[in-house]
């Protein structure tokens, strides 16, 4: 703790940047490694069985042929249709219209399918409430599908053991459940309105039924806070395009929320605007506990306690004007003065900025605060201009907790014969309502479990029945403004599971429909006139125009404040725990995707794993640093997991993921056929943080929490600052370290305000690279003479969300190499997303990212040590990486001064499963051992375009090529294109006055380059 | 059993082991300006000599040479185990990552080919200069030569990630009609390694003509007859013969010079052409050829004391050879602090922000310990040899060389290690840290190493017989010249006296 | 094989048993030192032999000059072998990197001397050593397994310490009475005469 | 004294003889290699057994169908589709109706299970061949596969080397054709080779891989870049 304040005397003068608390503070962990000859690796000669594990789970070996001239390979088939279907081009790619959908909002996809396989999700860009770009969760669903892992086959547990089950004695079960009624439905919310048909259908046919739902990570508050404020629950539909003040209490929109793809291009809007001719920079507001994705973004962020942020909600509304009722009011004034001199300042800046202001409440927040948010952002005048409402559906059910606690009753009287939960996992997600739901489900004569997974709720079901992935069936949703969206199968079910509706239908229809029917049914109303060629256009688009439900007129305050109000103001002192949505497997539910498994969090940059987040402050006062193991006790449930140190975090919060320590089983396929289960890589990966979230916890957002140094430690594989290089303990202050990692070069900022002058942007950005003479080659260097790629990549709006990452990951077959290569520094991700926190204060860092991939340098440095010649240049500048002449030196990687190159240490693409074999894309070459790869600005896209174009006579035009990460990016951050063109985009791009390439003093040229980051912070008085 | 190998293998030398006449150990290390000091000590002469080197061959090998040889062949086995393994499951079984993609590979590969610069160097440039006291330490020095640039030759073969494609690093014709990269320095050391292992292979045989001969005439088998016989191909120790021998080995001398100093700075090239802050540096080829002397001199030191006990030559190779090749390793030894620490100074004076850093950080950072290592042992240690007292004592010469050939990895380990591990964008820094198959593949090669040189010891004339012979009579002519002068001096005395 | 003796001066004769028709081919006088050998040579060159030689176990200094054996054209064959060496790794480097396949190399000229220069010279180096080896191997008949030397058991110690002059039969002016004699005087301890 | 010599007078004959032995046979090793080992050896005429010994001598030779009438795809996509069953059924539901040789093709047309055709032109997994890409630009189909009108059974004619593609993509001006000629196998063959390149030189202007002064464009250029053909 001393040496922090010391630190931040040190390097008082200007802003230094750092990388991890590990340099920040002074832990020992350096000293440690220096005494320590060959840290934290004992010498181990087979690599960890969890790599292996990886070997056969992902990816298909391809024997690279290349030196083998002469020998005849094995014998290959040609297996062509029988008969073509219509306008079906073998080999071709093919997009189709569909839709994603996760907290009951649907997301509309393009899928594109190679030969009846589909290999990538992306945005579907015609979509009113969407704009084409993709979150890393959609994209690795096409990984999901082809997971080996889900379950087969539906299996059936007798009294007798195990016996095996097929799809028709599951069938007759339901049906005669659902004739014998006292049936009760478990479902996740959905927003299909096909399910809401069937369900009503089944409370309606089936006797004595009920229809309950659950989903661990909700937006109840959100609903019941509006339906207090203007007496009905409405959806607030943000335009962050329009705020040029936006405040975010305990909220991420850009992240953590259904339409953060929406909330992240309005909101890059307001950023790049800055570059305009009347520059306009807006400034985000954050107030919350643990670093969000927002929050990482933020221009100014107030780390409080999630326990405090509701009367920080009420000493704001009473700031902008809120008429409060009377006690309120007295508890604001009578309140403590607030943490932080800046709520005034906030208050004051939403008050200059009516109607261009937006507030925005988390869904961890009680509905009070829901409520006072609209309440001000009614009286700032937000709506109409920067917010309008949507109708809810069926927005009078109870809140999910309470849902649940009606079902614990009626299992409990025993009203329950059928149980049916429908992709749900209570046992694992779900808190105890007097009991465990192991036992309740226990209770019920007859469960039945429809899930993608046989898991920990599957276990003790009777039956369970394996579902369709979404790109296997029909169906429909509502994307957050209400537009309908349709789902349509791109492939017959991999393991002929059956959908939600086709299930539900099961129990009600005595000849079960096929979803195509039932969504087809459904729909028929929305059709204007003939069906059939309406029904066409909406599969070919993917939604039905015109069918947001948003509300014409600004809704009037009914004013009833919540009764909780007084009492949520009412905080109780102390630590608590804060449960977050994870950022790559949500609430567990992607546990089982190898992608999103390692992806690196956009903050933490920890992978395979989640953590403790505490303050660093808290750390040194528990005497912990990363990996430390501290136990964590909630209301009598404990839970011992690794602590990661994260500035930025409140101190007397403790922020922890859920979603991980699943316990995933295979137990048919490991009946039937004795596979050994080896695809359930979720297994015993992290720790199961649920176990602390009891039914209170899920009410108030929050839990008060003991905490204390545990015993032992627990390896964490980060692939950013592995093992911290700490200068500073023998060369004095951080700005001298600083400026030997010219970490302020690479990722240049610039402090600015709500309208952000270009002349001094561009001086300071400049000012910021090194000072070097003018680049000369002591040769003639070659002339371009063709399309010149290049890339520009703005820090600006880049939030670190890692969409990018998986993009490039499905798009060029990255392999997965596991947790421990991973901790070896093996990561295979074709794009880094770096990290640096920048500032004094280790407990309110700001945030930069910036995502490194190969910067295509015109005079590569790879190239010339390469001996055989597997790296050279393009005429078009690209630099080819030509995987089947790489012999391995791994010279190349070593003299990248980028360090962008990946290896393939071992054969990570080993004995593939049919399935996964299925899901690569057939453009990208499937890299072998011993390899060398790294990003190719997707020269099979750059080639597929230049041939179509070509084919067509005709030259390729901006915007043709477009590479996975561009495509993907939320806040379009990454514009690729042809420098050849002037008036292409990434021509301007690079010629903005924020441009900048990285280490441009090497003379290595990178076609890459960087727009510095602006920040527009609140002027903080000195004091 | 164990107890007589020891014994065997100790330097107290034990005729009835090693086979040979007691030799006593004489200091002709003194200084003293009117005659020249003997290179060859004790009562020697050509046929005393002859016989001392080819009994050693020709006797039965001794209980000391059966420990070292299994001992040695046993280490080699390592290889056998894990160099397939490597193959089988790729290079992730080192430690290698992401940034540090050169590990013990090449650390053993620099380290390797820096030991094999004695012996031409000794044949070579000493013999160039004339340096009559070569003639006793050559042979060995050049065995080692040819076995050292083996194991180096060896890794770049196995470290690269399809070793099975290796060959594309020739210009070899081939069916997709692609030629290497000439502007690679990896091509750079296919040719210089190539041409240095070609050149002092044919040295070493060539200087071994005659002593072949030697062996032939001498010899009893048939077998032994027929192998020497068609090895020394046909000498007769005609005048004619030697005339073109003479010139061809002077000539030899002549290339193998330069070669000498260009392989190390092509090895060094692979670093120094590099833009790695810690490897772009314009000092490294000299530094490298300096350090690559100096670890070979250890290294001819670590190999002779032992062997001239064992083998009884102790009035061959006397403490004059033993005492001018601690000279030139203290001289390269200082050479090599020297290029440390230009480093520092061209850091400072440079004023690069990574380069600063980049030298900074090896001496105090996560691999300071390693660094300082090197430099206690390569500069500190040889500062010993200013005392004559410790530069004639073969205890403390021994542990020398023994401190160098490990500071002289280190170096290469420090060099590649540390620069990659910390370059320039600091979010990609990693630490480096070896698996098993890293050391046990380092070992191995000191097992092939020693392995080849039991065998040289056992099969081949370890000392060059017919220089020595030349320096014996050299030898005989001065001292009859120095007593003549003496006894015409005494004469002249008389005569004045009288 | 027989060994008789000849009246005037004692000399061994050794004749191969299977060889019919024995002719002499070869004179071997043994000498006890360099020295005796050095004086012994400068004789037999000024009596004007020709195909003579002398044997030693070292390269002894002068006995070239004595002998009077002109220098060797090795030195030219090196020569060409580097000049071949240098030009041939220019000309490969700059055939396959700029000519026959051109990549564009980190903006870099196809072909530059300075790039080239490594592999030239090792070239150099290598093809100059070949010369200077094959040629020894060349200008001295090697490998030559079978000499008439080594049917004489006392030319073992041409090897280890003694010196020979060797006298070939198809010199003009070999005659066994008159060289041996000649020999003996200048201090040879024994004189053989090799016959097949 | 005398001894008897190591190695009898003809041994040295016996070296030299074994030199002048060892010497032609490592030449002999080097051309076998060189020959050998080629593609053009290995590779070309490789001629798998095809499940149903479909003629194209027949069918496209004597009747003279078009080649795109059953490669559909040809132009549009990289691969030159074979063509479902359904096509030959179009024919052969009248012609030859109850061929014995045609029972797999029938059996296919009825139970829907795809004819199980052996892959003659295999090339390795790390190259992008698009036909679209040649055909487009007037390379005709005989250029690689050869006269398969004349091929009863279909075989593979060129080596497929990497030194082979070289061939062409570095100059491509003897194998260019007119686009609407390119699928007429017997079309303008009996020119010598330098009338092709002649011509050729032209049809490269037009396709913009010549510019007005007969120099290489960059699209020349480009057809020799690695990830032309390696992604």
């Amino acid at each position: 703790m001393s040496s922090i304040k010391e630190t931040q005397k040190n390097s008082s003068q200007g802003k230094a940047l750092w990388r991890s608390l590990d340099e920040f503070a002074d832990t020992d962990e350096f000293r440690a490694l220096v005494e320590k000859e060959f840290p934290n690796h004992a010498p181990e000669l087979f690599h960890s069985t969890s790599r292996r594990h990886f070997l056969k789970v992902m990816g298909a070996s391809v024997a690279l042929a290349g030196g083998l001239a002469g020998c005849r390979w094995p014998q290959q088939q040609i297996l062509p249709h029988t008969s073509r279907p219509e306008g079906r081009d073998p080999g071709a790619p093919v997009s189709y219209a569909s839709c994603w959908e996760q907290q009951e909002v649907a997301e509309g996809v393009l899928v594109t399918s190679y030969d009846g396989r589909p290999i990538r999700v992306d945005g579907n860009g015609d979509h009113p409430s969407h704009r084409g770009s993709t979150t890393a969760q959609m994209q690795a669903s096409v990984l999901g599908m082809y997971d080996p892992g889900r379950s087969s086959q539906p299996s059936h547990v007798t009294a007798d053991g195990h016996a095996s089950a097929e799809w028709l004695g599951a069938i007759s079960a339901l049906r005669k459940a659902g004739r014998s009624g006292k049936v009760a439905v478990l479902a996740a919310p959905s927003s299909s309105m096909a399910l809401s048909a069937m369900r009503n259908r089944l409370l309606r046919e089936v006797a004595d039924s009920s229809w309950h739902e659950w989903a661990p990570l909700h937006r109840d508050s959100e609903r019941l806070g509006t339906a207090q404020l203007f007496g009905r629950p409405m959806r607030p539909v943000a335009d962050l395009s329009a705020a040029q003040v936006l405040v975010c209490l305990d909220a991420d929109p850009l992240m953590n929320h259904p339409a953060s793809l929406q909330h992240s291009s309005d909101w890059a809007a307001l950023r790049t605007s800055a570059d305009d001719d009347e520059p306009i920079l807006s400034r985000v507001w954050s107030v919350e506990s643990t670093l969000s994705v927002t929050g990482g973004v933020a221009d100014v962020r107030i780390p409080a306690r999630t326990a405090d942020i509701p009367r920080i909600a009420a000493q704001l509304a009473a700031a902008t004007g809120v008429q409060l009722p009377a006690d309120v009011a007295a508890a604001v004034a009578s309140a403590p003065p607030s943490t932080d001199d800046r709520i005034e300042q906030m208050a004051a800046d939403l008050k200059s900025h009516q109607g261009s202001c937006l507030l925005m409440a988390g869904d961890r927040q009680p509905a009070e605060v829901h409520a006072l948010v609209h309440a001000m952002n009614v009286a700032l005048g937000a709506v109409g201009k920067t917010l309008s409402y949507a109708e809810v559906a069926h927005g009078e059910r109870p809140a999910h907790i309470d849902d649940l606690q009606r079902l614990a009753d009626r299992i409990g009287q025993g009203e329950v014969e059928t149980l049916l939960l429908i992709g749900v996992n209570p046992v694992y997600d779900a808190p105890a309502i007097g009991k465990s739901w192991k036992d309740l489900i226990g209770q019920v004569p007859l469960s039945m479990h429809l899930g993608l997974y046989d898991d920990e709720t599957a276990g003790v079901c009777q039956w369970h029945l394996n579902q369709t992935h979404f790109l296997e069936e029909w169906g429909d949703g509502r994307s957050w403004d209400g537009t309908v969206t349709l789902r349509q199968p791109l492939i017959a079910p991999l393991y002929s599971g059956r959908s939600a509706l086709e299930v539900i239908s099961a129990v009600v229809d005595d000849e079960a429909k096929s979803g195509h029917d039932i969504v087809r049914g459904v729909l028929q109303p929305l059709a204007p006139k003939d069906f059939e060629s309406s029904w066409k256009k909406w599969l070919h688009d993917g939604f039905v125009a015109g069918t947001a439900n948003t509300v014409a007129s600004a809704p009037d305050v009914t004013g009833g404040w919540g009764p909780a109000l007084e009492s949520a103001m009412q905080t109780v002192s102390g630590k608590e725990i804060v449960f977050l949505p994870d950022h790559s497997l949500f609430d567990g539910r992607y546990a089982n995707n190898g992608w999103l498994q390692e992806l690196p969090d956009p903050i933490t940059k920890v992978a395979w794993d989640n953590c403790a987040l505490i303050s660093p402050v808290l750390g040194s006062e528990l005497g912990v640093k990363n990996g430390d193991l501290i136990d964590l006790s909630v209301a009598g449930a404990n839970l011992s997991m690794p602590a990661f140190l994260l500035p930025g975090q409140n101190r007397d919060s403790i922020g922890v993921a859920l979603g991980y320590g699943r316990l995933i089983s295979d137990r048919a396929a490991g009946r039937l056929s004795r596979k050994p289960s080896l695809y359930q890589i979720a297994d015993g990966v992290g720790f199961d943080t649920y176990t602390l979230r009891d039914a209170d916890a899920v009410r108030a957002g929050y839990a008060s929490v003991s905490v204390s140094r545990g015993e032992g430690n627990y390896p964490l594989a980060t692939t950013q600052d592995h093992n911290p290089v700490r200068p500073e303990d023998f060369m004095g202050d951080l700005e001298f370290n600083e400026e030997q990692r010219k970490i302020g070069e690479f990722v240049r900022v610039v402090d600015t305000g709500f309208n952000p002058d270009a002349s001094e942007v561009k001086a300071q950005v400049e000012e910021a690279g090194p000072h070097h003479p003018d680049l000369e080659s002591p040769w003639t260097e070659h002339k371009y003479r063709g399309q010149r790629w290049a890339m520009s990549i703005d820090l600006n709006v880049c939030t670190g969300c890692s969409s990018c990452v998986v993009a490039c990951q499905s798009e060029n077959n990255i392999a997965v190499v596991g947790k421990d290569e991973l901790a070896y520094g093996r990561e295979m991700h074709w794009i880094r997303i770096d990290r640096y926190f920048r500032g004094d204060d280790v407990e309110n860092p700001e945030v930069v990212h910036q995502p490194l991939t190969c910067n295509q340098c015109e005079n590569a440095p790879c190239e010339q040590v390469c001996p055989v010649a597997a790296t050279v240049h393009n005429e078009e500048g690209l630099n080819d990486m030509v995987y089947n002449r790489c012999i391995g030196t791994r010279y190349c990687s070593n003299n990248c001064p980028y360090k962008v190159r990946r290896f393939n240490y071992f054969n990570n693409t080993k004995n593939p499963s049919a399935t996964e074999q299925m899901g690569y894309n057939p453009d990208v070459t499937v890299r072998a051992r011993g390899v060398m790869e790294k990003c190719t600005y997707c020269v099979q896209r750059i080639n597929r375009s230049k041939i179509k174009a070509h084919n067509e006579k005709r030259d390729l035009v901006d915007g043709d090529v477009m590479p996975a990460c561009a495509q993907s990016c939320p806040t379009h951050a990454i514009t690729f294109g042809d420098l050849a063109d002037p008036k292409s985009q990434v021509s301007l791009t690079q010629k903005s006055h924020r441009a900048y390439k990285m280490l441009a003093e090497l003379n290595v040229k990178p076609r890459t380059s960087f727009l510095a980051k602006l920040r527009n912070p609140a002027p903080r008085e000195e004091g | 059993m164990i107890k007589r190998l020891l014994a065997a293998l100790s330097p107290v030398v034990r005729p009835e082991l090693t086979g040979n006449a007691e030799s006593p150990e004489v200091d002709n290390t003194a200084y003293s300006p009117d005659s020249r000091v003997d290179l060859i000590t004790g009562a020697n002469d050509n046929t005393t000599i002859t016989d001392k080197v080819c009994s050693i061959v020709e006797q039965k090998p001794t209980i000391g040479w059966w420990g070292f040889f299994l001992l040695a062949f046993s280490v080699l086995g390592l290889l056998g185990i894990f160099v397939p393994f490597l193959i089988f499951w790729g290079v992730g079984t080192w430690g290698v990552n992401n940034p540090v993609g050169w590990g013990y590979a090449i650390v053993n590969f620099v380290f390797w080919v820096g030991i094999g610069h004695a012996g031409t160097l000794i044949s070579a440039i000493l013999f160039l200069f004339r340096q009559k006291w070569r003639t006793s330490i050559n042979r060995a020095a050049e065995a080692m030569t040819i076995f050292a640039v083996i194991c180096a030759g060896m890794f770049p073969g196995i470290h690269v990630g399809r070793a099975w494609f290796a060959y594309w690093m020739f210009p070899l014709p081939n069916q997709m009609e692609l030629w290497p990269n000439f502007r690679s320095p990896l091509i750079w050391d296919v040719f210089a390694v190539g041409t240095y292992f070609t050149v002092s292979l044919l040295f070493w045989y060539m200087g071994m003509i005659p002593d072949l001969a030697t062996l032939r005439d001498r010899a009893k088998h048939s077998v032994r007859k027929i192998a020497y016989g068609a090895l020394s191909l046909g000498w007769t120790g005609s005048n004619r013969q030697w005339h073109v021998y003479e010139r061809s080995y002077l000539l030899l001398a002549a290339l193998a010079t330069p070669l000498v100093l260009s392989v190390h700075s092509v090895v060094s090239f692979d670093f120094a052409v590099s833009q790695v802050p810690g490897w772009h540096t314009t000092i490294f080829p000299p530094y490298f050829v300096a350090g690559a002397i100096f670890s070979g001199f250890a290294m001819v030191l670590t190999l002779l004391v032992p062997a001239r006990q064992l083998f009884g030559l102790k009035d061959v190779i006397t403490l004059k050879h033993l005492e001018n090749m601690n000279k030139i390793i203290m001289l390269t030894g200082l050479l090599v602090g020297y290029a440390y620490s230009q480093e520092f100074f061209m850091a400072w004076y440079g004023g690069v922000k990574v380069e600063k850093f980049a030298f900074i950080n090896r001496a105090f950072g996560q691999y300071a310990w390693a660094y300082w290592i090197m430099v206690s042992c390569n500069v500190l240690a040889p500062q010993i040899f200013w005392f004559k007292k410790m530069r004639t004592n073969i205890w403390v010469m021994f542990a020398v060389s023994i401190f160098v050939n490990i500071g002289m990895w280190f170096e290469r380990f420090v060099i590649t290690v540390t620069s990659l591990a910390n370059d320039y964008t600091s979010s990609a820094w990693d630490y480096y840290s070896p698996k098993l198959a890293d050391v046990m593949i380092m070992l191995g090669a000191f097992g092939l190493f020693f392995t080849l040189f039991a065998l040289f010891c056992r099969f081949l004339p370890f000392i060059a017989m017919s220089e020595v012979r030349g320096v014996l009579a050299d030898q005989a002519h001065s001292r009859a010249a120095a007593s003549a002068r003496h006894s015409s001096e005494a004469a002249a005395d008389s005569a004045s006296g009288s | 094989m027989s060994a008789e003796m000849n009246s005037s001066v004692e000399v061994v004769t050794i004749t191969a048993e299977t060889a019919t028709d024995v002719k002499p081919v070869l004179m071997l006088a043994e000498f006890e030192t360099a020295d005796l050998l050095m004086e012994a040579a400068t004789r037999i060159r000024d009596e004007g032999f020709k195909l003579w030689d002398c044997h030693t176990p070292y390269p002894v200094h002068g006995l070239d000059s004595a002998m009077g054996i002109r220098p060797t054209l090795l030195p030219w064959i090196v020569l060409c072998g580097g000049f071949t060496g240098f030009c041939g790794g220019l000309l490969m480097q700059g055939w396959m990197n700029a000519v026959d396949y051109p990549f564009l190399i980190s903006g870099k000229p196809f072909f530059s001397i300075p790039a080239s220069i490594p592999v030239a010279f090792e070239l150099t180096i290598l093809l100059s050593a070949f010369g200077s080896f094959g040629g020894m191997l060349a200008l001295n008949g090697f490998p030559r397994f079978y000499r008439p030397h080594f049917r004489s058991d006392r030319f073992r110690r041409a090897t280890a310490d003694r010196f020979f002059i060797s006298i070939e039969g198809r010199d003009r002016q070999f005659d066994i009475g008159a060289n041996s004699k000649l020999l003996r005087e200048l201090g040879a301890n024994a004189v053989e005469v090799i016959e097949e | 004294m005398s001894r008897t010599p190591i190695f009898p007078p003809w041994v040295d004959s016996l070296v030299k003889l074994l030199g002048a032995g060892a010497g032609v046979t490592g030449l002999y090793l080097v051309l076998m290699v060189n020959f050998g080992a080629s593609p053009k050896t290995l590779n070309a005429g490789y001629m798998p057994e095809q499940p149903v010994p479909y003629s194209h001598a027949l069918h496209v030779g004597e009747l003279g169908l078009d080649c795109r009438y059953c490669h559909t795809t040809v132009e549009r996509t990289g691969f030159a589709a074979v063509p479902p069953t359904e096509t030959c059924m179009n024919c052969h539901e009248k012609i030859a109706p109850n061929s014995v040789k045609l029972r797999p093709v029938r059996d296919s047309f009825r139970s829907g299970m795809p004819v199980p055709w052996i892959k003659v032109h295999d090339l390795p997994d790390h190259v992008y061949f698009n036909h679209s890409a040649h055909v487009t630009r007037g390379v005709s189909c005989v250029e690689c596969h050869g006269r398969v009108d004349q091929m009863v059974e279909v075989e593979q004619v060129s080596p497929l080397s990497m030194g082979w593609c070289l061939n062409c993509h570095r100059d491509p001006a003897a194998y260019l054709r007119p686009v609407d000629k390119v699928t007429d196998l017997d079309w303008g063959l009996e020119r010598t080779h330098d009338e092709k390149a002649l011509a050729g030189r032209e049809l490269m202007k037009g396709l913009g891989l010549l510019d007005a002064l007969d120099q290489p464009t960059v699209r020349m250029s480009l057809m020799t870049n690695c990830s032309t053909c390696h992604r």
